[in-house]
C-alpha cells in the first residue's frame, strides 16, 4: 500500500480565495493511499519546499501530489524538491488547482468539488508511478557539416573554434559556394571574394577541420550524439598530396571549350580544371565527361606534363565512415531554371541573362574583368532592364513565396551598372520593394536617388526582339496602368531562389522534414529556427529558406552554438518520458507480436527490431525495441499497439486508466 | 476438385510442402478445416460452395507452423490475409504456398507478388446481404442502432470464437486479456460486450480482409463481422487504403496525410 | 425541486497545446463552467480510443478531445495520427449507437485560451441540453444477475 | 492520346459564330474531322454559352448556361466536348472550373438546373480545336497529301490559353501548340511576339477603330517577320484580322494582304481537301500565296 | 414411485398458464430468429419439441455473469454489501432429458465442499419438465454415456409424446408434484393402451465406462495433438455446454465502489492456465483439448462419481471448426482398443 502525501497550496489568495483548501485537504486525507495532507500559503516558497521535504522523511512518503499551479510552471521545481526529500523525482505529480480551477471558476461548492477531483486524479496516478531514471546517452564530440558555402564555412569554423573536430563535406571540387561567385555584396558593396577567401583559407588551415571537397554524404544512421556518417569521396583522379596546384595541366589540356560553370557559361575551361583561381583546395579535378583520355583512351597530356606526377587515372571513389555527434545542414539553394519563362526569351536571346550571370559580368574576377559587356557581341549595354520576381510570388508558373534577396541584389546590380556604365540607363520592373534589413532601404534609395535607377512598378508580359533590338513590354501600374515598351540592350532576370536539387532525397536520408518547396523545415518557426525535428541535426542558411549573407552567417553561428552546447555536456541526459516495449521472462519474452505497425506510426524512427535469441543464437522471436536516444515520448505507438506491449513511462496505461477511473 | 487433389498429392509427394490446409467433409453437410500431411490423403480435400471459412487463421498457429512449409487452399479473403500477415511480418514467403480456387480449378501462387496480382482483381465488395444490412443500419437513427446492438450483443457470451477464428487476431496477448489495467471487463455483461466488440472493430480497421469468418463462427449468431466490415469500409472511404492489398505495410491507422479531410474538429 | 442536471465532462488533452491553452485561460482569468475534468497526456497521439468509450461507460455524459492544430504538433505528427484514429472511431461509435453530439473534438493551441473556455462551455451546454447519458450508463447494470 | 482514330468520338459545340460569321471555320472543321475520321457529335439541344453578354451581366447565368450544355453532352454519353469558338471554349472551361472549385456556385447551379438530368461531378472535358487536333497530331502527319509549304504566324489571341488555371492547355504566355501543328503539315511558323496580344475581340462591331489599332500592331510584326499568312483558331481573331483588314491597313505602311486562315483550313489544305469544302471562298482577304501587295487601301467590304 | 398421467396438448397450454399465474417464470426451448434458445414460453406452440438449443439452460442456475458481492470505499474503510441471488421460481419446460441430467453434474461441483449459496438457491427454485426426444442428430451421443433419449434423471416431470397426440407425464419428484398441483385437472389418469411415439434412436458410438479406463493409459497419445490441430482455442464449446462449470471471479472497482462478479470461463482458452510468471502448464492447444476430455470423462467420474458430459452434442454444433466430440471420443476408444 502506497503512502502518498498531498500538499495543497493557497498561492496566496489565488487558490485559497476561490477553493476551500481546508476542505480539499480533509477530502484528500480520506483518499485510499493518502497518509498525509496539508495546506500552505506558498508551497513553492522555501518554507513550503522544506515542509514537503520534511514530510517525505517523517511520514515515509513514497509519492507526492502538489496541488498548486500548472505543472507546466512548477513541476520541475517540486520534482527537484521531492528528490531532495529523498524519493525519486518522478514520484511527484501536480494537481492544477490554479490555472484549471480557481482562476477559471467562481467561488463555491462545485469549484471545491472539482479541486478535490483534480487532487484525486493525481493521487490515483502517483500511486502507479514508478521511479524513473533520466536517460543518459554518450556523445561523439565530432560534427559533420554538409555544404561548403558561406553557411557551412561559418558553422564549421565556429564549431572548430570551440575545440571540437569538424568534417566539412562539399559536393563540388571547391568550397565557397554561391558567395564565391558574387561580385559585390549589398548593402556595403564590399567585394564578395575579398571577404570570403580569407575564411576559405582559414577552413583549409584549421587543425580541427577535415575538408571533404568533391564528396557527398551517402548515408546517415543513428541518432543525436551517435550518428554514423558514410561519405563518398569522388575520384578527382589527382593525388592531392603531390599536386602543388601549379596549373600546368590546365594550360596543356587539349580540351578547352567546356562552358565554365563557375562563370555561368560566360567563359570556357579545360577538361582538367580548378573551378576558380581562389579555389580551396587549389587542386584540379578531371571532368570525366569531357576528358579525351576517358572518351577515346588516348591523350594523358596532363599526366605526361605534370611536374609532380600527381595525375592518377586509376584513382577510384573512396567510401569513409565516421562517427559524428551532430550534423549541420548547409546545402544552400539554387536559382530557378528560367525555361518556363519563355515569354522573357531567356535562352532564346543571348542578352537576356539571369542575376547570377550578371554577378559574373560585374565581378572583377569574372570573364570580362568586371566590365559590363553583353554576351551576344560584347558591346556595353546603354539601356538595361532588370525584371524582379522572375518566378517569385508567381503561383502559376513560379513559386508562391518571396525569394527575399532579389530586391536587394537587383538594386545592387542596377547600382553597379550605373557605376560601371556612365550615362547608361537602368530600369527595374518590380512588384514591391522588400528592403527590410539594416541599411537595406537606404541602399535602395541610394540606387534611386544617387544613381538614378528607374523603378517601374509593374510586371513584364514579354521580351521580344525587334530587328536585333530587345523590346521589354510591360505595364506601369503607378501611371494608370499604361503599357510600356522599353528598347533595351540587355535584360536581367531576378530569378527565384529554390531549394537545392536533391534536397528531398537528402531530407529523407537524414529523416528531417521539409516544406512543400523542399526547403528543410525548422523544429519551430520562431523558437527553434536552427533545429530540425530530428534531434542533433541543425540548419544553416538557404537550405531552410531564401536567406541573404548576413542572415546565413548569423544562422550558421546559431547552429554552431547549438552543436557546441550539445558537445559541452559529458553525456546527453533526457527526460525519461519515453516509450518502452515490455520484456517478460521466457517463454513469453515480450507481449510484442512483432507486427511493427508502431514503427510506421513513430514520428522519430525510434522503433527498432530486436531479435531475441537463445544460447545457440537461433532467433526465437523478433520484437520491437524503442531507442531511448530517439524517442521523444509522444506515445503515438502506445495507442497503436493492440497487445499493449508498448507503454509510455510517466503516462503509462495504468496511470491514465487510474486517472479516468478516479473521476 | 480433382485438380486440387492432384496438386496436393503432387506437392506432398515431392514434399514441396509438409502440409496442405484445406476443407474436408464435416458433420452432416458441413465442411471442416483439414490438414493433409500425406499424399495418399489428398483425396480427403473437398472444394465446393460450402467452403467459406478463411483458413489463413491457421497460418499463425504455432502447432500448424511446426509442421513445416504450408500449402493453403485459398478463397479470395485467404489471399488478402496472407498479404496482410506478410505486411505485419507474421509470414515469410518461403513458408507458404497459396492454392487459389478459381472457378473450380486451382491456381498455385508461390510469391507474394503473384498473390498481390490476384488480389488486385478482387472487387472491393462484401456479400450483398451484409452490405444491405450495413446500409440498413446506417440508415437507422443512432438510437435504433444502439438498440440493435444492445439486443445482438446481449447474447454474447465472450467465448471469443470471433477472435479465435479471425486470421488477423493472431496476437499472443489480446487487449481483452490485459489486466494491468483491465481495459475491457472480463465478464460478458452489456458494457463488457460493447467495449470488446468496439475494440475488435477498431483493431481491424484497415486490417480486416472482409472474410466474415468471425460472424460465421459466432455460436449465437451475432453479426459481429458487420462491425469490422464497417470499420474497414470507413478506412477505405476516407483514406483509400485497405487491408490485405499488399505484402508491403500500408496500414491506414499508422500512417497519415497532412491533408486528411475531416470536418468534425473545431 | 430536484437539483438541475450537471453533466460530467471528461477531457483528454495534449500537454503542449491544449493543456497550455487551458493554462492561458487561467492566467487570463477567463471563466468557464466547472464540470470538466481534464486528463493530461503528452500528445493526442497518446489518446487511446478506448479511453473515450471508457469515459462513457464510467458515467461521463460528455467527452472533449483536444490537441495541437495540424502542423503544430510538438511531436510533428502525433495529432495527424490521432486525427485518423478519430475519423474512423467516430464513425464506429456512431455505427454502434453512441451519440456523437456528446463527443467534441478540437484543436486548441497554447495561444487560444479564450477558445478553450468557449469550447468547454459549448460542449457542456450541448450535453446539459441532451441530459444525462442514461442509455449507456444504464448498460452498467445489464447482463449481471 | 487516343489511339485508334476510327473510334474517336468527340462532342461538338458550334455556338453562334460557327453558324453565322464563321461558317468557313465550321466547314473546314467538319471536312478535316471527316478526313481524320473524328466523329463530331453535336451536343443535343445545346444553348448559348453565355459569352460577352451573359458573363458581364449575371454571374450565375454565365455559369449555368455552359453547365447546362455540358450536362446535355454528358447525357449524350460524351466524355469530351470541343468548342471551336475560343470564346465558347473559354466559357465552358471557366464554368466547369467554377463548379469544380466553388461549392457555393455548384450548389446554386444545381438549384437552377434541377430539371436537367445528370451529375455536375463528372462533366465532360472541354477542349478547344487546337487541343483536339493536338490529340490526333500523330495521325495527321501520315495523311498529308501536299505539304503546306508556307511561312505563317500562329496567332492564339487571348481566350485560347488564358487564364492558365482554367484552360490548363499549352504555355500561357508563349503558346506553341498551333506552331507544332503547322510544322506537322510541313509549314514553317515564325517566332514572333504578338501571339497572345489582344485583337480587339468583340469591338469588332462596336468600335472598329480599336480593332484597327490593335490589329495593325499584330499584322506589322507578323509581316516584318516574313509571315505569308496568319493562322488562327478563333472566330473573333479571324474576323478582326480578316473582315477589318481595311481598318487595319489604314494604319499600316506598307499595307498587307496576307490571308488569315483557320488552323483547320491549313490542315485541310495539307490533307488535300478541295478549297470549297474548306470555305476558303468566304474570306474577305483572298487566300493567295504569296499574297500580292495591295496598292490602294482596301475598301471595307459591305456587310453581307 | 412416480405418478404417471396423460395430458393433451391443449391442457399443456392451460398447465403453462397455471405456472405463470403462480408467479413462476417459464423457460424452454423456443425458436428465436432461426436459433433454438432457452427463452420465455407463453403458449405450448412456443415449445420446440426436438432439436437442441444452441446455449444450454445452465444459465438459469449458473448465469454467465452473476454478482457475488458489492463494496463501497467510505474514507479509508470498505463497506461490504452482501447480495442475495434474486431467484425467481422458474420452470424449465420441455427441456431435453440430456440437459435435465446435466444439473447433477453442476450440483456435484457447487456442493463439493462448501455449499454454493447462489447455485443452490437458484436450483431450489427451479423445476424441470423434461421432454423425451423423438429425433436426434449426428452429434447426439447420450446412449454412449449409458443414458437414453427418454431418460428421466434430472427431470421433475418427464413428458413423452403419445402417438395419439398429447403426452405421458411422469411426475418424478415433489417439485414435480407441486407443479402438477397447480393444475391437477389438466391431467388424466394414464390409459393402459396409451402408445408412445418411439424415442429417438441414438446408436452408441463408444462405451463411456470403458473409455474412462482406457484414458488412464492414453495421456501421452499423439491423438490429442492430431484431433486438436484445427481447434481454435475459443470457448464456444464450454459456453454452450450444460455441464461446464468453470468460472472466473473478477472485481470491477473504481475509487468509490466495486463489485465482485462470477463469470463463465473455459479451459479451452490459452490464458485459462496462464501463470503470472508467464509459464503456462497447458501452453499447447492439444494439452487443453486433452484436459477437456479427461476432465469430463476421467476426473469427474473418479472424483465426483459422475460423468462431466451428458452427450447433448451442443459443443459439436457450436464449434466453428466442427470439432465433433462424439467422433473424437469414438476415435479415442478405437485407438485404445488397438492398444
Amino acid at each position: 500500500m502506497s503512502r502518498v502525501g498531498v500538499f495543497i497550496c493557497h498561492c496566496g489568495e489565488n487558490i485559497a480565495g476561490t477553493v476551500d483548501v481546508a476542505a480539499v485537504a480533509k477530502a484528500a486525507l480520506d483518499m485510499p493511499g493518502v497518509v498525509h495532507a496539508v495546506e500552505y500559503k506558498y508551497m513553492c516558497s522555501d518554507p513550503g519546499q522544506t515542509m514537503l521535504k520534511d514530510a517525505i522523511r517523517d511520514k515515509k512518503l513514497d509519492g507526492v501530489v502538489v496541488a498548486a499551479c500548472s505543472p507546466r510552471m512548477h513541476e520541475p521545481t517540486f520534482r527537484r524538491t521531492a528528490e531532495e526529500g529523498g524519493i525519486n523525482p518522478y514520484q511527484c505529480e501536480m494537481a492544477n488547482l490554479r490555472e484549471h480551477c480557481s482562476w477559471v471558476h467562481e467561488k463555491g461548492e462545485p469549484t471545491t468539488a472539482k479541486a478535490v477531483d483534480l487532487v484525486r486524479i493525481q493521487v490515483e496516478k502517483v500511486k502507479r508511478n514508478h521511479p524513473l531514471k533520466p536517460i543518459r546517452v554518450p556523445i561523439t564530440k565530432k560534427a559533420l557539416v554538409l555544404g561548403g558555402g558561406i553557411a557551412g564555412i561559418q558553422a564549421a569554423l565556429d564549431i572548430a573554434n570551440t575545440g571540437s573536430p569538424v568534417l566539412l563535406v562539399e559536393k563540388s571540387p571547391s568550397i565557397g559556394g554561391h558567395m564565391s561567385q558574387l561580385s559585390e555584396t549589398f548593402p556595403t558593396l564590399d567585394c564578395s571574394q575579398c571577404i570570403l577567401t580569407p575564411r576559405m583559407v582559414e577552413v583549409a588551415r584549421h587543425p580541427n577541420i577535415t575538408l571533404y571537397t568533391y564528396s557527398e554524404l551517402e548515408k546517415l544512421e543513428g541518432f543525436i550524439g551517435n550518428f554514423k556518417a558514410t561519405i563518398r569521396k569522388k575520384a578527382r583522379k589527382i593525388d592531392e598530396k603531390l599536386c602543388n596546384g601549379c596549373g600546368v595541366c590546365q594550360q596543356k589540356c587539349p580540351v578547352k571549350k567546356i562552358p565554365d560553370q563557375f562563370n555561368e557559361g560566360l567563359s570556357n575551361r579545360a577538361a582538367i580544371y580548378v573551378p576558380f583561381p581562389q579555389a580551396v583546395p587549389n587542386k584540379p579535378v578531371i571532368d570525366l565527361a569531357n576528358c579525351t583520355y576517358y572518351k577515346t583512351g588516348k591523350c594523358k597530356a596532363c599526366e605526361k606534363l605534370c611536374p609532380t606526377k600527381a595525375i592518377r587515372f586509376d584513382q577510384e571513389d573512396q567510401i569513409e565512415v565516421h562517427d559524428v555527434g551532430a550534423v549541420v545542414l548547409a546545402t544552400g539553394y539554387k536559382t530557378m531554371p528560367v525555361g518556363n519563362f519563355s515569354e522573357y526569351g531567356y535562352g532564346k536571346y543571348k542578352d537576356v541573362i539571369d542575376g547570377m550571370k550578371f554577378e559574373r559580368l560585374a565581378s572583377a574576377s569574372g570573364p570580362t574583368g568586371g566590365a559590363i559587356k553583353r554576351p551576344s557581341d560584347g558591346k556595353t549595354p546603354e539601356t538595361i532592364v532588370f525584371i524582379a520576381c522572375a518566378g517569385s510570388r508567381d503561383r502559376l508558373k513560379g513559386v508562391p513565396y518571396c525569394s527575399k534577396i532579389c530586391c536587394m541584389y537587383t538594386a545592387k546590380h542596377a547600382m553597379l551598372y550605373q557605376h560601371k556604365v556612365h550615362g547608361g540607363k537602368a530600369t527595374i520592373f518590380y512588384m514591391d520593394i522588400r528592403a527590410a534589413g539594416k541599411n537595406y532601404d537606404e541602399f535602395v534609395r541610394r540606387a534611386v536617388e544617387e544613381d538614378g535607377v528607374k523603378y517601374v512598378r509593374g510586371r513584364v508580359s514579354r521580351v521580344y526582339e525587334d530587328n536585333g533590338q530587345l523590346v521589354v513590354k510591360g505595364v506601369d501600374t503607378l501611371l494608370g496602368g499604361e503599357q510600356l515598351e522599353i528598347r533595351a540592350d540587355m535584360v536581367v532576370l531576378a530569378t527565384a531562389v529554390q531549394a537545392q536539387d536533391g534536397a528531398e532525397e537528402l531530407a529523407q536520408t537524414l529523416h528531417v522534414s521539409y516544406d512543400p518547396y523542399r526547403f528543410f523545415a525548422e523544429a519551430h518557426p520562431k523558437l527553434r529556427p536552427v533545429e530540425t525535428n530530428t534531434a542533433g541535426i541543425f540548419l544553416a542558411g538557404a537550405c531552410q529558406a531564401p536567406r541573404d549573407i548576413p542572415e546565413t552567417v548569423a544562422q550558421a553561428s546559431g547552429a554552431a552554438v547549438k552543436v557546441a552546447g550539445l558537445f559541452s555536456q559529458p553525456e546527453l541526459t533526457r527526460e525519461p518520458i519515453i516509450a518502452v516495449v515490455d520484456r517478460q521472462p521466457p517463454p513469453v519474452f515480450s507481449h510484442c507480436v512483432g507486427c511493427f505497425l508502431c514503427k510506421s506510426a513513430c514520428p522519430y524512427q525510434a522503433i527498432e527490431e530486436e531479435s531475441i535469441k537463445n544460447r545457440n543464437g537461433d532467433v526465437l522471436k523478433v520484437v520491437a525495441k524503442v531507442n531511448p536516444g530517439l524517442c521523444q515520448g509522444c506515445g503515438t505507438c502506445v495507442s497503436t499497439c493492440r497487445t499493449k506491449a508498448i507503454d509510455l513511462q510517466g503516462f503509462s496505461n495504468e496511470q491514465v486508466f487510474a486517472e479516468l477511473m478516479s473521476i | 476438385m480433382e485438380a486440387l487433389q492432384n496438386k496436393a498429392k503432387e506437392l506432398l509427394a515431392a514434399s514441396a510442402v509438409k502440409v496442405v490446409i484445406g476443407y474436408g467433409k464435416g458433420t452432416g453437410e458441413s465442411r471442416r478445416p483439414i490438414f493433409v500431411r500425406a499424399a495418399e490423403r489428398a483425396g480427403d480435400l473437398v472444394v465446393d460452395t460450402a467452403c467459406t471459412q478463411n483458413l489463413a487463421t491457421y497460418l499463425t498457429k504455432a502447432e500448424v507452423r511446426a509442421l513445416g512449409r504450408i500449402a493453403i487452399v485459398a478463397i479470395p479473403s485467404t489471399l488478402r490475409s496472407i498479404l496482410q500477415l506478410a505486411a505485419e511480418k507474421q509470414l515469410r514467403e518461403e513458408n507458404v504456398l497459396a492454392l487459389a480456387i478459381v472457378d473450380g480449378g486451382v491456381r498455385e501462387l508461390a510469391t507474394f507478388d503473384a498473390i498481390e496480382e490476384a488480389v488486385a482483381t478482387i472487387p472491393d465488395a462484401i456479400g450483398e446481404a451484409d452490405q444491405k444490412m450495413i446500409d440498413k443500419l446506417t440508415a437507422m437513427s443512432v438510437g435504433e442502432r444502439r438498440a440493435f446492438w444492445a439486443d445482438e450483443l446481449g447474447r454474447c457470451v465472450k467465448c471469443y470464437a470471433c477472435r479465435s477464428s479471425c486470421p488477423m487476431c493472431y496476437c499472443e496477448r489480446c487487449t481483452m486479456d490485459c489486466n494491468r489495467p483491465q481495459w475491457i471487463p472480463v465478464a460478458s455483461h452489456a458494457i463488457g460486450n460493447l467495449e470488446y466488440h468496439m475494440v475488435r472493430a477498431m483493431h481491424l480497421a484497415g486490417r480486416c480482409v472482409e472474410c466474415g469468418t468471425c460472424g460465421a463462427a459466432c455460436p449465437v449468431g451475432i453479426p459481429v463481422h458487420l462491425l469490422t466490415f464497417f470499420a474497414e469500409q470507413t478506412v477505405r472511404r476516407q483514406f483509400g487504403q485497405k487491408g490485405g492489398a499488399s505484402a508491403k505495410l500500408d496500414y491506414a491507422m499508422s500512417t497519415f496525410k497532412p491533408d486528411d479531410k475531416e470536418t468534425f474538429i473545431r | 425541486m430536484a437539483d438541475p442536471f450537471e453533466p460530467k465532462m471528461t477531457a483528454f488533452v495534449c500537454n503542449w497545446c491544449t493543456y497550455a491553452g487551458a493554462d492561458l485561460t487561467g492566467t487570463s482569468r477567463i471563466k468557464y463552467q466547472s464540470n470538466v475534468r481534464v486528463i493530461r497526456l503528452p500528445c493526442t497521439g497518446r489518446i487511446d480510443f478506448m479511453l473515450v468509450m471508457k469515459a462513457f461507460s464510467r458515467g461521463s455524459d460528455g467527452v472533449i478531445i483536444s490537441g495541437c492544430h495540424p502542423n503544430d504538433c510538438h511531436y510533428t505528427s502525433g495529432n495527424y495520427h490521432a486525427r485518423r484514429r478519430w475519423m474512423v472511431f467516430r464513425d464506429l461509435l456512431d455505427f454502434m449507437g453512441i451519440d456523437l453530439r456528446r463527443v467534441t473534438f478540437s484543436w486548441v493551441s497554447a495561444a487560444e485560451g479564450a477558445k478553450w473556455a468557449e469550447l468547454v462551455n459549448d460542449a457542456t451546454n450541448t450535453v446539459r441540453a441532451l441530459g444525462p447519458y442514461k442509455e449507456v450508463q444504464q448498460l452498467a447494470a445489464v447482463g449481471i444477475e | 492520346m487516343s489511339g485508334n482514330l476510327a473510334t474517336m468520338k468527340v462532342g461538338y459545340f458550334p455556338g453562334c459564330s460557327l453558324q453565322g460569321s464563321s461558317r468557313d471555320f465550321a466547314e473546314s472543321l467538319h471536312a478535316v474531322a471527316k478526313a481524320l475520321s473524328i466523329e463530331l457529335c453535336e451536343v443535343p439541344e445545346w444553348n448559348c454559352c453565355g459569352a460577352s453578354s451573359g458573363h458581364m451581366i449575371e454571374h450565375l447565368v454565365s455559369v449555368a448556361l455552359p453547365i447546362n450544355v455540358l450536362l446535355k453532352a454528358q447525357k449524350a454519353g460524351l466524355s469530351q466536348v470541343m468548342a471551336p469558338c475560343a470564346s465558347c471554349y473559354n466559357r465552358l472551361a471557366t464554368a466547369s472550373y467554377e463548379v469544380a472549385n466553388s461549392p457555393t456556385t455548384k450548389a446554386q447551379v444545381e438549384k437552377v438546373l434541377q430539371t436537367t438530368p445528370g451529375s455536375i461531378d463528372k462533366l465532360p472535358r472541354v477542349l478547344n480545336v487546337v487541343e483536339l487536333l493536338a490529340q490526333v497530331a500523330g495521325q495527321i502527319g501520315p495523311k498529308v497529301a501536299k505539304k503546306f509549304e508556307q511561312t505563317v504566324a500562329c496567332y492564339y489571341g487571348c481566350l485560347l490559353v488564358r487564364p492558365a488555371k482554367i484552360t490548363g492547355f499549352d504555355r500561357t504566355e508563349d503558346p506553341v501548340e498551333m506552331d507544332k501543328l503547322v510544322a506537322t503539315v510541313g509549314g514553317k511558323s515564325i517566332d514572333w511576339n504578338f501571339k497572345t496580344e489582344c485583337c480587339g475581340a468583340s469591338f469588332s462591331v462596336a468600335r472598329t477603330s480599336v480593332v484597327g489599332r490593335l490589329g495593325a500592331k499584330i499584322m506589322r510584326d507578323a509581316v516584318e517577320r516574313k509571315a505569308e499568312a496568319i493562322v488562327v483558331a478563333c472566330p473573333m481573331c479571324h474576323s478582326n484580322l480578316d473582315l477589318r483588314r481595311g481598318e487595319i491597313n489604314q494604319r499600316l505602311d506598307p499595307k498587307t494582304d496576307i490571308p488569315v486562315l483557320f488552323i483547320t483550313q491549313v490542315i485541310g489544305l495539307a490533307l488535300g481537301l478541295p478549297e470549297k469544302e474548306l470555305g476558303l471562298g468566304r474570306h474577305f482577304v483572298p487566300v493567295r500565296f504569296p499574297a500580292k501587295p495591295v496598292a490602294s487601301p482596301a475598301a471595307t467590304p459591305a456587310a453581307q | 414411485m412416480s405418478e404417471r398421467y396423460t395430458i393433451t396438448e391443449t391442457s399443456v397450454g392451460s398447465f403453462l398458464q397455471a405456472m405463470t399465474a403462480s408467479g413462476r417464470r417459464v423457460l424452454g426451448p423456443k425458436l428465436v430468429a432461426g436459433r433454438i434458445e432457452i427463452a420465455d414460453i407463453n403458449t405450448f406452440a412456443d415449445v420446440v419439441q426436438n432439436g437442441q438449443s444452441v446455449v444450454s439452460a445452465k444459465g438459469v442456475v449458473f448465469p454467465k455473469v452473476e454478482r457475488l458481492l458489492k463494496y463501497r470505499f467510505e474514507g479509508k474503510n470498505i463497506a461490504l454489501e452482501d447480495v442475495e441471488p434474486q431467484a425467481q421460481p422458474t420452470v424449465l419446460f420441455g427441456l431435453r432429458p440430456c440437459e435435465a441430467r446435466a444439473f447433477h453434474a453442476l450440483d456435484v461441483v457447487f456442493n463439493w465442499d462448501s455449499k454454493d449459496k447462489f447455485f443452490n438457491t437458484r436450483m431450489a427454485n427451479t423445476t424441470v419438465v423434461g421432454l423425451s426426444c423423438t429425433q436426434a442428430d449426428e452429434s447426439c451421443f447420450c446412449t454412449s454415456l449409458g443414458s437414453r433419449p427418454d431418460d428421466t434423471q434430472g427431470s421433475d416431470i418427464l413428458l413423452s409424446p403419445l402417438k395419439a397426440g398429447g403426452f405421458v407425464a411422469e411426475v418424478l419428484t415433489d417439485k414435480g408434484k407441486a407443479l402438477v398441483a397447480l393444475a391437477k385437472d389438466t391431467f388424466q389418469p394414464l390409459a393402459d393402451d396409451a402408445a408412445l411415439v418411439p424415442p429417438a434412436t441414438v446408436a452408441p458410438a463408444f462405451d463411456a465406462k470403458a473409455l474412462q479406463q482406457e484414458l488412464a493409459a492414453m495421456f501421452d497419445s499423439p491423438l490429442w495433438a492430431e484431433q486438436s490441430l484445427r481447434c481454435l482455442g475459443c470457448g464456444a464449446c464450454a459456453f454452450v455446454c450444460p455441464t461446464c462449470v468453470c468460472f472466473d471471479i473478477q472485481d470491477e472497482a473504481d475509487t468509490k465502489q466495486g463489485q465482485r462478479l462470477r463469470a463463465w470461463d473455459s479451459c479451452g482458452m490459452r490464458i485459462f492456465t496462464l501463470h503470472a510468471s508467464g509459464h503456462n502448464p497447458r501452453d499447447k492447444q492439444s494439452q487443453r483439448w486433452r484436459q477437456r476430455v479427461y476432465h469430463k470423462f476421467a476426473y469427474y467420474p473418479e472424483r465426483l462419481g459422475t460423468l462431466g458430459c451428458v452427450g447433448c452434442g451442443k459443443c459439436s454444433r457450436a464449434c466453428p471448426v466442427d470439432m465433433n466430440l462424439k467422433q473424437h471420443l469414438a476415435q479415442v476408444a478405437e485407438a485404445a482398443s488397438q492398444g
